[in-house]
């Protein structure tokens, strides 16, 4: 049914990731402070250094362009345009003028697109999220996206690798709708895995609820940013409830790999490499070409 | 709430304590004053209606918090024969404030499992106040595992205002515990009855929630989010609460049009709590028709209509055409 | 092929174990004290009581014939004699003796029999370990007992239930032939599991080492008795290890199950009922006949 | 043992010194000294092969203890490209005693797991010495059956004194977890070598022992129980230890003939450790034979074949018959 509707109608794109600009700060200064260092970063360099304080490594939020150029092959990326927006089928206070917020705030139709690249030669179905778009939070379209992702890529026999930034979890506006995208896309995984292709996951900052708790935490291999903040609920939350002060690196991505949660932690720098190995580890008829 | 009963509860609760009165006094005097208390009878019945009709989603929440309201193992009390609780993920820890356990459903046997609330504060402490831990959702994810292999149904009765937001909750893995139990639980391939009893907040619910029918009882709530801490985000203000409750659409009438769920299972009037007897019997009822509707169905069909209806989820726009297309 | 063993060749039953007499304290003292409150007890009082301490709750070690007294139908159980006996592979020190005095001791040829059995009416196949020979620990021919039992009862499609008392584990006297009884009967337990058939273990005082870690603790369900001592490493090894002194009820039972890893403790006069209860409610044709 | 040298060497040691002298004089006093070196040599290289074909059990034990011998980590390094480490068991924490991932054999996607030693006293400490918790035998596991999933072979490098015998240990579920990793493995339809390359301490080496071929490095031991825990119950004292090693029959020789391993991977004269290229080249080339083999086999025959092979496994006389009969 749906895929019909890639095939037979007019791609009509209006969001190509890599013809968006990296933000600009309006201040145009040129300088920029680390959140966590307090270091002060030239922005050229910072943008030469993959967005990463060199002096504490701290990974900065980047948007979806920056992270596909510096992620797939050159001009590899063709984005699926799903030509699904964002209904408000709740009415719910304030919901549209939120979209129509982060809409112009980040240049894109909603918190994640989809498409198919390569990476190191190796094509793959690739979905990306911005938390600056309603902290990357899933609605019924993100979670249709999500989903459509993993249909394409059982029928095409592709891996799939997914860049999460879902600090929002499932998104409280399309309400009921929204905690279904849950199960949706965890089914469309499953459905997939049961294919016997490979999911890769890679958790950026922030990666948390319903996000988490779904499609992001599934993949085959977990792979984060170091210092990512990943967990079911935030850490105010957390400390709200139990009153208690948290533990040093709390939800931090070490420390999710500390206790298990995790595969690998990679630096920005080495993404692209290490997506490479796998994906090159995974690819078809190597086993048997002994 | 003051004695178990809600504010808006007074004016009947007035008249309820005047036909006492009039009863006692018909007793106590030897006095006939059965018109007057059939009048005010007939005027509590229709306040009664009136009021519980006309419930606001506040209200409903409030309702599905009542602290007599039946808990999980009341009603696998009244409705199952020969429960054997079992317990323990086997990884960690045997968490209390889910329970689940084999039992027999007037002769079928089925799997059962549900979050736990304490009835009273020292077993609330016990269970967390029925806010579940990974192993929680562990457990249950084993049981429902191991219900599939024995062909058996499961029965997941769900009254949870979400997982617990602890350290060691977090540390152990919440999120991807929930994921798991989403994710195996679609695949099983026996019937899966989903009913939420009482509360049903966000992936604490859901991760116990993929099923062939999701019912819900009348007074109940389900949501991405509770109220509270969608005022809290929204209007960092807790006490707007109801507001909150209004907007999400939290409540089985509404969740029932938006298609998450399948049927709602009446309530005593005025609620669960006040007769626990007839809400299980009524629930009975509903998952005897259904599960005997589910067994006729092959396990691969089963599966495979399970997964088709949450894949039809979500509403959005289509961006090619002219007018606006609504999916559902 | 082995299966052939038991159909063509005569039962040469040696140890009926109905008929093993209860084991008689020879200083014929009529009271016995409990190990766990220090109360005195009269014989006779205790034998009424299930062999369990009115005052405490301490359950008593009991012996094969005791415990099928009190578990089995009246007159269901027969043994299925596997002909084995134990050989000395290894000609390991000592060994040929120790199994004399264990024979001796507890009037049985091995640490665990096997036979056919119903529970409540429920027709089961019946494993049942005896610590006092050996330490109930594992060999070739308790390996192999365990195993056929599982076998058995896939070809007859009957629930399996075995008493485990392997408070030895693996026996070391027979070396490595008895570390691969654990693969044996682990994979007899996933071949039956396989057939769906069920399988529940009942973990009796002590079962530790090789055997826990093996056919033990793979029951779909899990019982125990209350204050059974249950793990992999026994205590003592533990606090060598480790130099630390053991939280208080250390690998009993109850231990056991609030760190998740059994799913119900029951009392010795209550077994007979709830293995009653579960295996009918696992009896074949339940489900469907709604 | 001193300067990583055993007492059983030192005749060995002295006549590799003595050669080193002669050499250096030759060098630095240019005199022409080569037939002395040569008789030498001989000498050495008859007594080297004398000693280390007339090991007792009790010194193959402490050869198989080498610090210098190689670890999992140094085999992976040295055997397999692309090699990505992968953690944790998604349930309680990453276990830094097992290690685990993907890496390609000479072109063959495998999966990789094994204990892992520290190489110096810090990284034994943050390693506890190469004793898995629960949580490393199911992070194995893990990557087992994910091994599955893509039918990639899995190779599990085998060098453990044992299971963690630790308090936490055991509320985790130590015993629970290796079986389950027995379980488990047993079934998975991929092919499956283990390798027993140093240490290989009863249900904690065979919780990732069980395989299609099992091999073993020529120093190394497998055992029900190590020696010195055998002295400790069998006599009450762990000097007996050597006894012990000898009545547990743990060698590869010993093995070989018990029908518990397939084949023996040939160290360099001398043990592993004294060349780490040659062991892994050696290691490298048996992998990728029996590799080749299992390939050719189809996943459910080949799981057929592991099974058939464990069920064989015992030793017992038949009561019936009037001579007793062996069964291997
Ligand atoms: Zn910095
Ligand atoms: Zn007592």
């Amino acid at each position: 049914m749906f895929k019909d509707l890639f095939r037979t109608k007019p791609k009509y794109v209006t969001v190509r990731p890599q013809a968006v600009p990296v933000k600009q700060d309006t201040s145009a200064a040129l300088w920029q402070k680390c959140p966590h260092c307090s270091n002060l970063i030239y922005k050229k360099d910072l943008e030469k250094n993959y967005h990463v304080c060199e002096k504490c490594g701290f990974h900065f939020r980047i948007s979806i362009a920056e992270r596909l150029h510096i992620t797939v092959d050159e001009g590899s990326f063709r984005e699926i345009d799903t030509h699904l927006e964002s209904d408000d089928p709740l009415k719910f206070p304030g919901y549209p003028e939120k979209l129509a917020q982060a809409r112009e705030k980040t240049g894109l139709d909603e918190a994640l697109i989809v498409g198919r690249a390569a990476i190191h030669g190796h094509p793959c179905m690739l979905a990306v999220a911005d938390f600056d778009f309603m902290a990357g939070s899933m609605g019924s379209v993100v979670g249709e996206r999500v989903t459509r992702t993993f249909e394409m890529a059982i029928e095409e026999e592709l891996p799939v690798v997914i860049f999460s930034a879902g600090g929002g979890g499932a998104r409280m506006q399309e309400g009921i709708l929204s905690l279904m995208q849950m199960a949706k896309t965890s089914q469309a995984v499953e459905r997939h895995s049961r294919a016997g292709l490979l999911y890769v996951s890679v958790l950026t900052n922030p990666t948390l609820g319903g996000v988490y708790a779904s499609f992001a935490s599934l993949g085959d291999i977990l792979l984060a940013e170091p210092g990512a903040l990943i967990g079911f609920a935030g850490p105010r939350i957390v400390e709200e409830a139990t009153r208690q002060s948290l533990p040093k690196g709390f939800q931090s991505a070490e420390f999710a790999m500390e206790h298990g949660m995790i595969d690998k932690i990679v630096h920005r720098k080495d993404m692209r490499q290490v997506l490479g190995k796998i994906l090159s580890l995974h690819r078809k008829g190597r086993v048997s070409s002994a | 709430m003051r004695n178990g009963l809600f504010e808006w509860e007074k004016p009947l609760y007035e008249l309820e304590r005047r036909i006492a009165e009039l009863q006692k006094f018909t007793t106590e005097e030897d006095m006939d004053l059965s018109r007057e208390i059939a009048t005010l009878e007939k005027k509590a019945d229709s306040l009664r209606r009136e009021i519980y009709k006309n419930l606001t989603p506040w209200q409903q929440v409030l309702l599905a918090r009542h602290p007599k309201r039946p808990t999980t193992l009341d009603y696998i009390e009244l409705i199952f024969d020969d429960f054997i609780e079992l317990h323990g993920d086997r990884h960690y820890r045997d968490d209390p404030a889910i329970v689940g356990g084999i039992a027999s459903l007037d002769g079928i046997s089925v799997t059962v499992v549900g979050p736990q609330k304490g009835r009273d504060t020292k077993e609330n402490i016990r269970r967390n106040f029925g806010l579940p831990h990974p192993e929680g959702y562990r457990k249950a994810l084993r049981l429902m595992e191991q219900a599939a292999k024995f062909h058996r149904p499961i029965i997941s009765l769900i009254d949870v205002v979400g997982a617990y937001p602890g350290i060691e909750a977090e540390e152990r893995g919440q999120g991807n515990a929930i994921a798991e139990c989403i994710r195996r639980m679609s695949f099983l391939q026996v019937p899966i009855i989903c009913v939420i009893t009482g509360e049903g907040g966000s992936g604490g619910a859901l991760a116990i929630g993929v099923g062939d029918r999701i019912l819900m009882m009348e007074h109940a709530w389900y949501s991405v989010i509770s109220p509270e801490m969608c005022a809290q985000i929204l209007w960092k203000d807790t006490s707007k609460a109801p507001e909150a409750a209004e907007a999400l659409k939290l409540t089985a009438q509404d969740l029932l049009e938006l298609g998450a769920i399948d049927a709602i299972v009446p309530e005593p009037l005025g609620g669960a709590h006040r007769n626990h007897e007839e809400a299980a019997a009524n629930l009975k009822k509903a998952l005897k028709e259904n599960l005997q509707e589910l067994m006729q169905v092959p396990a691969d069909e089963l599966v495979e209509q399970r997964l088709a209806r949450f894949r039809r989820i979500g509403k959005w726009r289509e961006r090619t055409m002219a007018a606006s297309t609504s999916h559902k």
